[in-house]
């Protein structure tokens, strides 16, 4: 394995008798394979180096190379990825399915054949996934001659088959489009017996509002607003991955205040999200003056967003090559008083809700997603970490001021200080052991075992074993303080220089992707652009694609009026996933 | 009980609106407004628009700049684009109406040649 | 009070009265809107779920919608208001008809949001119905991107005012509709 | 002609100040959330515009869904009349005892549960199910303190039974069942939480999504005068200080009635709202051992009636 780990790419092309292709991303190696060994390919990847499966981007590229390309994208501990393509030809839009040997591939072999009506072969589970039942067949809306100018109809069409369980005493509990609260829309079929739930199947992809196609044929710039709104509680996040994809094609790199400006932005991004959700975990369980009070904070934090950069989803703040907004020294202050103060109020509320003792009773050993299980459907994100899987995007493919190995060392030195020099509320998770059993202060400390390289290093990423609802409360929190720490440390030490590094639209065809972690997890943009300076191709993989079905294998042997809770906990956007 | 008394004391973050007026932060991005005497019509407003809310129509004596709010998403693209600065982003957000007519916003110019 | 309040003009005051008869005019119609009950049932049509959280604040202590005798239900059969957010993609158009069915009269729409109100970045999407107005009859708009939560009480204000108009011209008859979508 | 003066107080307290009293139970969760919260007459002008609005009925419900509510109204009506309120004096007692009372309370309750099966919806079908289940589990609990109250007298007669429990061990253990017994019977966290949005964690909520408008209206005024009708029951056992005597009472006496009343349930108002607010709802499958306690509570009163003063 160490071998592998070394030197992937060059066993990888002995395995497959692959071709190697340059790269604009850093750390990447791409190779080309022959059709038929795909699947083995990246079997080895996964099971030989212990990669995860990070994207998968199908393209049309009939018109230049007479065939489709798939390109899968994986992540592979030693901090790089690695990308295995393939070219599927036109004649006969098939290909042979991942899926058997990587089960994590899945949800994109069916996006494909829905999107470029790519037959993967020998996939389990060949019903639709992003397009519904009423879209006609034969029509796929990322082909380059689909004209989305012309109205798609409805047709009639077997409805969906749900792989229900049938038997004595099993209801079927449909539940949506439509929720009874302030919730997105989403499909879920539940087999239950009595109350206990046997299986969950998610339909999901309603809100697909047509993106990645939406987005071709665009400038750089009108992209970025589109992308900027694939989801308002990730804006940022989308948008600084976006934005950073742009540059790795343009060949440009944000300036150092530009990078400290965006991490101090995404850092605010996770804090309100994280703080949202703490609160809004007790509505699951119907306590809610923890309800109450994490909403106040988010709101509060918001309004923070909105001094800064004029929205309360910060967006418009990133801009291709830097920021269009400046942190004032003045404003920064009044931010760090301020985040302290809600750091305080905020190790309060978590003192509240891990002191009722009602509500962590249901909130542990429900919904426990297993490690091997996470691993093996590429579960990123909060849901990864309470699963004991140690990875962070900032850590491990590091970007913006976490590339700066600085950050990690200003962060030590200066953490949990406020700047009036007092300590900072330790994390309530931390020796309070919240009821015992199993619950050892802040899981795993930093860095884990086998990374050596990367600029992030000593970059904490708390991480918990139980895997259950509790768990994943326990991160959050601890990531709150975290992030509280790194925002002070930004603020602190601020570089000064220009906000934004100018360009030009590119005039040759390149592609490149960049990834980020958004306050549900690695968010990955792959982006290519044509001569014209326009965008060729856009694909979205955001956190939320490989989570959803985690959410699905967590629901099983808890209770139904449980679900909401369990369904909080990991904390998924339906419009990230539906784009 | 603790809790609770906590609770109650962190009543803080209530605010009135609507009962009282409440003002927008300095940086906040409202609505788009045009300084007419600063207009030329050059439409770079209406070509950045990510959403097509705003258009520069060329009339025989002039233009037409029109904004329609039921489209802007604040980006602010347009007034970054303007070189003459007639484009800002005001405080404005109570922008809720009944009749859709209502959001358009439509300033008509007659060319004068002497200031041009 | 000499600056005008903004939720004059959506009252309907009319402009040629001076300040003092405005302000004593606005507090009286405040009121009055005060003294409502409007239950609402939110609806994403295919948001990007920033005006979803943006509503779900209006719930939090800072704004607290209930003092103003809003609240939020579970069924759209308790609905005087939709607030659809999003611009209605393709697989939810059907879904959201059903809704608006499902709901007694007399209810108004109130379209929140840049997408909801005219499609906003989503102008040409295959898959969107490009605004809640191509698929219902909506009452009040409500731009931004997403509104602000102040926003929100703003455009719910005028509602109430238009709920009570409705409720004028209504009957209590049985009307035998679809089950909830 | 007292009676019927009496009945007529009875409903005008009892249907009348319902709403105020879940405007205030609201009213107090709210201050505990640190929201400023719902006006105190809000709960009045909900029920006033579902009145005034249109009812949609779903195709796929039969009469029994139109019906159920004015079984459930008439039902909960009936037995709230039958509870000493201001005076020790039952407004009906003359023609119904505890026992119809317990009757007419699981009448609505089955009213509701069919009408909610009745329509077909999956969140109707879950909510009669757990509400049923509760009510089976709780039911007992009911009946047992109401015969911990009829025991000394023998009779089950409201009339008498009012004010009779004093601070006896077998009555300190009946106080404790029928705490129980009201967070149970109005849906109140931790047993249901009446606040949820979530469909899939509702009992009582669950029931009543089906319905809009006038029926919507009646079916939740009723169930705020069921909400009333139980503090008024434990009020009448267990706190009767204050209450007007049986026979004629003077004016004055009717006056520190009614006052003492409307002090007693706001009390036990506040205090609901402060239970809901420091605790989480249970697990489903942990409810019936909290409703379970209930019962064991009344079986220790009965028997604590005997063993203490035989």
């Amino acid at each position: 394995m160490t071998d592998v780990v070394t030197s992937p790419a060059v066993d990888l092309q002995q395995l497959s008798g692959g071709e190697l292709l340059p790269s604009r991303v850093p750390g990447e190696t791409r190779v080309v394979v022959p059709l038929v060994t795909l699947p083995r390919a990246c079997q080895v990847i996964v099971d030989g180096v212990g990669a995860r499966l990070a994207t998968m981007v199908a393209q049309d590229e009939r018109a230049e190379t007479g065939s489709f390309t798939l390109a899968y994208t994986f992540a592979i501990p030693d901090r790089r990825w690695m990308t295995i393509e393939c070219q599927v030809p036109a004649d006969s839009p098939a290909f042979p399915s991942v899926t058997p040997l990587v089960p994590a591939a899945h949800w994109y072999e069916r996006e494909a054949r829905d999107m470029f009506g790519l037959e993967p072969e020998g996939h389990p589970d060949l019903r639709r996934l992003v397009m519904h039942d009423d879209w006609p067949a034969g029509v796929f809306p990322l082909r380059k001659d689909f004209d989305p100018s012309i109205p798609v109809p409805r047709v009639e069409a077997d409805p969906y088959r749900f792989h229900t369980l049938h038997g004595d005493g099993i209801v079927e509990i449909p539940v949506g489009p439509f929720h009874a609260g302030v919730i997105e829309p989403g499909h879920f079929r539940f087999a239950a017996v009595g109350e206990v739930v046997l299986a969950l199947e998610p339909r999901l992809f309603y809100t697909h509002r047509g993106i990645e196609k939406l987005i071709e044929g665009k400038s750089l710039d009108h992209g970025l607003q589109i992308a900027e709104r694939i989801c308002g509680v990730c804006s940022l996040s989308h948008a600084v991955t976006y934005c950073q994809a742009a540059e790795q094609i343009l060949g440009i790199e944000a300036p150092p205040r530009a990078a400290v400006i965006r991490s101090i932005g995404l850092e605010l991004e996770r804090l309100y999200n994280h703080v949202g959700d703490a609160g809004n975990m007790c509505a699951g369980v119907g306590f809610m003056v923890g309800v109450a009070h994490g909403a106040r904070l988010k709101d509060e934090l918001q309004r923070l967003n909105e001094q800064f950069t004029g929205n309360r989803f910060l967006r418009g703040l990133s801009a291709i090559g830097g920021v269009r907004r400046d942190l004032d020294v003045e404003f920064a202050a009044q931010m760090s008083l301020e985040l302290a103060r809600i750091a305080r109020e905020f190790g309060e509320l978590t003192a509240m809700i891990l002191g009722s003792e009602t509500t962590m009773e249901r909130m542990r050993r429900t919904g426990i997603l297993p490690g091997d299980l996470a691993r093996a459907l590429g579960v990123v994100g909060v849901g990864a970490r309470a699963s004991g899987i140690d990875l962070d995007t900032r850590r491990d493919h590091p970007y913006a001021a976490y590339r700066d190995g600085e950050t990690a060392r200003r962060r030590d030195g200066k953490t949990a200080r406020r700047p009036d020099g007092q300590n900072l509320p330790p994390s309530p998770a931390v020796g309070r052991g919240a009821g015992g059993e199993g619950y050892s202060a802040v899981g795993r400390g930093a860095g884990g075992e086998g990374h050596s390289a990367g600029g992030g290093e000593g970059f904490p990423v708390p991480t918990r074993e139980e895997g259950d609802v509790a768990a994943r409360l326990l991160v959050r929190i601890d990531e709150v303080a975290v992030s509280f720490a790194l925002i002070q440390a930004l603020i602190a030490e601020m570089p000064a220089g220009p906000l934004i590094a100018g360009w030009t639209p590119p005039t040759t065809d390149a592609a490149a992707f960049s990834a980020t972690e958004s306050p549900r997890g690695e968010n990955l943009h792959w982006l290519r652009v044509n001569a014209q300076g326009t965008i060729e191709r856009y694909r979205v993989r955001s956190a939320s694609f490989p989570n959803w079905p985690a959410v699905a294998a967590a629901a099983p042997g808890n209770m139904v009026p449980d679900f909401p809770l369990i369904n909080k906990s990991f904390e998924l956007c339906y419009a990230c996933l539906d784009r | 009980m603790r809790v609770l008394r906590q609770s109650m004391r962190g009543r803080v973050g209530a605010h009135d609106y609507p009962l009282e007026p409440e003002a927008a932060p300095a940086a906040f991005r409202g609505q788009v407004q045009l300084d007419p005497n600063r207009c030329r019509g050059d439409a770079a407003c209406a070509r950045v628009c990510p959403s097509g809310a705003i258009t520069v129509e060329e009339t025989s004596t002039g233009w037409i700049w029109q904004l329609d709010d039921s489209r802007c998403v604040f980006c602010g693209l347009c007034a970054d684009a303007c070189a003459n600065r007639a484009v800002s982003l005001s405080n404005a957000f109570e922008l809720a109406v009944r009749q859709p007519d209502d959001m358009v916003t439509r300033a008509e110019f007659i060319r004068n040649e002497e200031t041009d | 009070m000499s600056t005008l309040h903004p939720l004059i003009p959506m009252l309907q005051s009319r402009q040629d009265e001076d300040a003092s008869t405005l302000g004593q005019k606005f507090s009286d119609q405040v009121q009055r809107v005060l003294q409502r009950s409007m239950q609402i049932r939110h609806l994403d049509a295919g948001s990007c779920n920033g005006c979803d959280w943006e509503i779900q604040s209006l719930l939090c202590p800072a704004y607290d919608m209930q003092r103003l005798g809003l609240d939020i239900v579970a069924s759209p059969r308790h609905a005087d208001c939709l607030l659809v957010t999003g611009s209605v993609t393709r697989h939810l158009e059907i879904a959201a008809i059903r809704t608006w069915e499902a709901m007694p009269a007399p209810g108004i729409v109130i379209a929140v949001g840049a997408c909801a109100c005219g499609g906003g970045v989503l102008q040409g999407s295959y898959c969107t119905a490009g605004g809640v107005k191509n698929v219902l009859p909506v009452d009040i708009s409500i731009p931004g991107c997403p509104p602000r939560p102040q926003a929100l009480l703003h455009g719910l204000m005028l509602a109430l005012d238009r709920i009570e108009q409705k409720l004028h011209h209504s009957n209590h008859e049985f009307r035998i509709g679809r089950s909830e979508a | 002609m007292y009676d019927l003066l009496l009945l007529l107080l009875q409903i005008g307290i009892m249907v009348g100040i319902a709403p105020l009293l879940q405007g205030l139970i609201k009213l107090c969760k709210a201050r505990l959330q640190g929201r400023t919260g719902p006006p105190l007459l809000q709960p009045y002008r909900d029920l006033a515009k579902q009145l005034r609005r249109e009812s949609v009925v779903s195709d796929q419900a039969s009469w029994v869904f139109r019906y159920a509510p004015i079984v459930y109204v008439a039902g909960l009506l009936g037995a709230a009349m039958l509870v000493p309120t201001v005076s020790q004096r039952s407004p009906l007692g003359g023609f119904a005892d505890a026992i119809v009372f317990i009757g007419l309370l699981a009448l609505a309750r089955f009213a509701l549960a069919l009408a909610a099966l009745d329509t077909g919806s999956n969140f109707g079908g879950m909510g009669a199910s757990r509400e049923m289940t509760f009510a089976a589990l709780i039911e007992p609990a009911i009946i047992l303190v109401l015969l911990i109250a009829a025991l000394p007298r023998q009779s089950t007669n409201f009339s008498t039974m009012a004010g009779e429990t004093a601070f006896t061990i077998a009555g300190l253990l009946a106080m404790g069942a029928m705490a129980i017994v009201i967070i149970a019977e109005t849906g109140r966290i931790p047993v249901d939480n009446p606040d949820t949005h979530l469909e899939l964690t509702m009992a009582h909520e669950g029931m009543l999504l089906e319905y809009s408008g006038r029926p919507l209206g009646m079916v939740m005024w009723a169930t705020q005068v069921r909400q009333i009708t139980f503090i008024a029951l434990s009020v009448a056992l267990f706190l009767p200080w204050g209450m007007a005597p049986l026979h004629d009472p003077s004016l004055r006496q009717m006056v520190t009635g009614l006052v003492a009343f409307l002090a007693k349930i706001a009390l036990i108002g506040v205090v609901l709202a402060v239970i809901e607010s420091s605790v989480a709802k249970l697990r489903i499958f942990r409810a019936p051992d909290l409703l379970g306690l209930a019962s064991v509570l009344g079986v220790l009163a009965v028997m604590a009636t005997y063993v203490v003063s035989p």
